[in-house]
């Protein structure tokens, strides 16, 4: 994790704030979600606390931690109460593998009585060569939340609900993961810096020994793999169970699904879970197609800003953080239209029935995406070979 | 001294080790246990435990086809899983039991 | 490969939901109520025991099927990662083809599972 | 010495949880004790290199196989067994040998061994992630194509095989 004390504090220290801010990102993507359904449904939704309703975070958080604990008298209590403790893990241990930005340099220095440094902190929890396989085996362990919670409860519509909501999950999981082989077959790595860095510059195909610039749309995976986009943006709906794929808690089939028995801060914790689903969704959507953290402007690329940052600050070490915090920044904003996509698309199509459902994944979108995973290898050996 | 450098050199034995431990647990769970699902999660255990032999062989001898052969036998595995539950949901379906005593007594 | 941080951080989280449930409890408390409250919910009605709950095999036919369609998936993973150096040592169309030989057969498992009606729900 | 501890944490995670697979009665905690042992394993492989494979391990074991365990489990809906395990003194008594011969010899095997070999063996150059999952792509698509197409046949015979047999309505043996 690093070399020194120093060093690992910091990672450390790190790990902690990316959870924690994707704990605080939650209230403000309910109150978002409150407020945006309500716009799009043409009604108020919460307003009465503080300016535009904004404090009603802080409201529900304090109904939540002053709510009766509850569990049913015939709750397994071990796998009831672990249930939403794990809800959290698989999610922010996934995000945290997702690089935000730059890296910031800072310059040795001597303090307490020896000399420390230079480092290089990454704007990511762990860099991990095999990020995607990783965050993939992540995500996939959120199946045993929903069981545990599901089982644990000792109610049938819990039980029925975690079911449908992992036989959802899993199959979609399949989408998902062939989705992917075209990114991976697009950029030969796992490494979703690589991949980052492999979408700087202009937009250029090559076919046949052609080459075909534009200067003015970046070097984007959406426009190599658009099949590959959307449906691997379908499959994280499924797999983070939101509308049109929220089967498990069809309100009107089984109360609320796997968490009909969870209240207060628990059933928080499963929210914050979901919300987690969508942001490592939104986190790697932004990675594979939309060029990460780089702006979208070709001639704009990392290198360059980092350049021009320093020219303006002087240093190397003080134009690091600029250019680290342009490209945060630019993160986040991708990182926000696609989550404010997730909730546009909860409050604007209607829930599909479980049939239609299941016939979705299995039969639509695996055989397309197993083509899209075809074409693209085909299309790769084509642009190549030429090429040599 | 000697007890020292076993405990902060982790080296080869340590991995067999750990691993000739998950080993005989898998063999516990089957002899030991009655459920039928419990039992091929026993042999789960052991096909594990033999992998992360593979694997400290395959880093401490510098080959690939260690992990290779990891690779193929949680291909074997899984399917070993899937079709062992396939048959212990209908033997289930059918007799409303998972206890292995229970199949003591069938005859062909 | 930072497994120190991976661990600390799946550590931190357990304590802070364990500590932040502990917590819902000690504010919270746990009033009491008639029998009937601590029953598990069941539209109003008392709730009778749960034996026999007929769940549909179709839940563990999908997850078999997940299982061997999963590691088929994997089996592309590295040819995917290491498609482009085949192609640069002039093997890519071996390799393309001992994949497609590999996709027909997983697409004929397929078509065989949606003819046989196994991917059904009704 | 971070990864002496890790090593130390995760071997006492991972038979930790293998052990509770054998003593717990109830059957869903032993599965998901048995995926904690397999995301114990799965990290086992990464200090060891294996980055890879410890990622196919999370996916296949963790992910997919030990769901499919539970949600059968939960489908029998088995709350706790009675007798989880074996009855009899002798019969027990015979496999609890078998069991403690068959760790006796194989770490006596161990040992046997490492008193030969030259103490520890030192691990080889350390290998960036990409290249050690590189060079087993390379491996399984160069020289053991033909073991791959024939476990993609080999999963296509199974697919249909358990589907045939989710269907069976339980053979010859009918209950009367």
């Amino acid at each position: 994790m690093g070399k020194d004390t120093l060093e690992i504090a910091i990672n450390g220290l790190k790990l902690v704030l990316i959870f924690l801010m994707m704990v605080q990102a939650v209230p403000i993507l309910v109150w978002l979600e409150r407020r945006g359904s309500a716009f799009i449904q043409n009604r108020f939704g919460p307003n009465r606390v503080g300016p535009l309703g904004l404090l009603q975070l802080l409201a529900d958080a304090v109904k939540f931690l002053t709510k009766e604990d509850f569990y049913p008298r015939t709750a397994v209590k071990t796998l009831f109460y672990l249930a939403p403790v794990f809800a959290l893990i698989p999610a922010t241990l996934a995000f945290c593998a997702i690089p935000m930005s730059t890296p910031i340099q800072v310059a040795a220095f001597d303090a307490f009585g020896s000399s420390w440094g230079p480092y290089v902190f990454k704007i990511q929890g762990f860099d991990i060569s095999v990020g995607i396989v990783y965050i993939l085996g992540m995500s996939s362990l959120a199946a045993y939340t929903i069981l545990m919670a599901g089982w644990g409860s000792g109610s049938k519509y819990s039980l029925l609900g975690a079911l449908r909501a992992s036989a959802q999950t899993i199959s979609y999981e399949l989408a998902l993961g062939l989705s992917i082989v075209g990114v991976i077959l697009l950029y030969g790595t796992f490494d979703l810096t690589s991949m980052i860095q492999a979408q700087e510059g202009a937009l250029h195909f090559q076919m046949m020994g052609q080459t075909v610039t534009s200067q003015f749309l970046p070097n984007w995976g959406f426009f190599y793999q658009p099949l590959g986009a959307v449906l691997f943006f379908a499959a994280t709906f499924a797999e983070s169970n939101r509308l049109p794929f929220d089967l498990a808690e069809g309100e009107a089939e089984l109360v609320a699904g796997f968490h009909t028995e969870y209240g207060g801060f628990k059933m928080l914790m499963f929210f914050i879970g979901e919300y987690g689903h969508m942001m490592v969704a939104s986190g790697l959507f932004a990675a594979f197609y939309l060029g990460g953290y780089a702006l979208p402007i070709p001639s704009w690329n990392p290198a360059a800003v980092l350049h021009w940052s320093t020219e303006l600050l002087g240093s190397k070490e003080s134009g690091s953080v600029l250019a680290a915090i342009i490209h945060f920044l630019s993160f986040n904003i991708k990182f926000g239209l696609l989550l404010w996509i997730f909730i546009w698309v909860r409050w604007t199509l209607p829930r599909f029935r479980y049939d239609q459902l299941m016939d979705l994944g299995w039969k639509t979108m695996l055989p397309w995406s197993l083509a899209n995973a075809m074409i693209t290898a085909v299309g790769v050996y084509l642009a190549s070979v030429a090429m040599v | 001294m000697q007890s020292t450098s076993f405990l902060t050199e982790i080296g080869l034995s340590h991995y067999l080790v750990l691993s000739a431990l998950l080993f005989v647990m898998g063999v516990a769970t089957v002899l030991l246990r009655r459920n039928l699902i419990v039992i091929l999660m026993g042999v789960e255990l052991m096909l594990n435990a033999v992998n992360i032999s593979f694997i400290a062989f395959s880093k401490y001898n510098d080959r690939v086809e260690g992990q290779l052969m990891v690779f193929f036998v949680m291909t074997i595995a899984a399917a070993e899983a899937a079709v062992g539950l396939a048959i212990a949901v209908s033997i289930f379906k059918r007799f409303k039991e998972v206890n292995i005593r229970f199949f003591e007594h069938l005859k062909g | 490969m930072p497994l120190g941080g991976i661990i600390f951080l799946a550590l931190f989280i357990l304590a802070f939901g364990v500590f932040l449930i502990f917590l819902a409890r000690k504010i919270g408390g746990r009033k009491p109520g008639p029998a009937v409250k601590f029953e598990a919910y069941e539209c109003g009605i008392t709730g009778v025991a749960k034996k026999d709950t007929k769940i549909s095999v179709k839940f563990y036919l999908t997850a078999i099927l997940f299982i061997l369609f999963d590691i088929e998936i994997i089996f592309m993973y590295p040819w995917a990662v290491t498609y482009r150096d085949f192609i640069a040592s002039g093997q890519g169309a071996f390799v393309l083809s001992a994949m497609f030989i590999f996709l027909a057969v997983f697409i004929f498992g397929l078509f065989w599972e949606i003819k046989s009606r196994a991917l059904e729900w009704d | 010495m971070a990864d002496v501890i890790v090593f130390w944490f995760l071997a006492l995670v991972t038979v930790g949880s293998g052990l509770a697979v054998v003593l717990l009665p109830n059957p869903i905690y032993c599965a998901l004790c048995l995926a904690m042992t397999m995301v114990g394993v799965s990290a086992l492989f990464v200090t060891l290199g294996a980055y890879f494979i410890a990622g196919v391990q999370l996916i296949v074991y963790a992910g997919a196989v030990l769901v499919l365990f539970t949600m059968v489990l939960m489908l029998f809906d088995l709350k706790s067994e009675t007798n989880a395990f074996s009855r009899g003194v002798i019969t027990g008594a015979i496999k609890v040998a078998c069991a403690g011969v068959l760790s006796g010899l194989i770490a006596g095997a161990i040992v046997m061994t490492l008193g030969q070999r030259s103490s520890v063996v030192s691990p080889l150059a350390e290998k960036s992630a990409i290249d050690s999952t590189k060079a087993l792509g390379k491996l399984l698509f160069q020289e053991n194509v033909f073991a791959f197409e024939a476990l993609g046949v080999l999963l296509l015979v199974i697919a249909v095989g358990t589907v045939s047999l989710a269907r069976s309505k339980g053979g010859t043996h009918a209950k009367h």
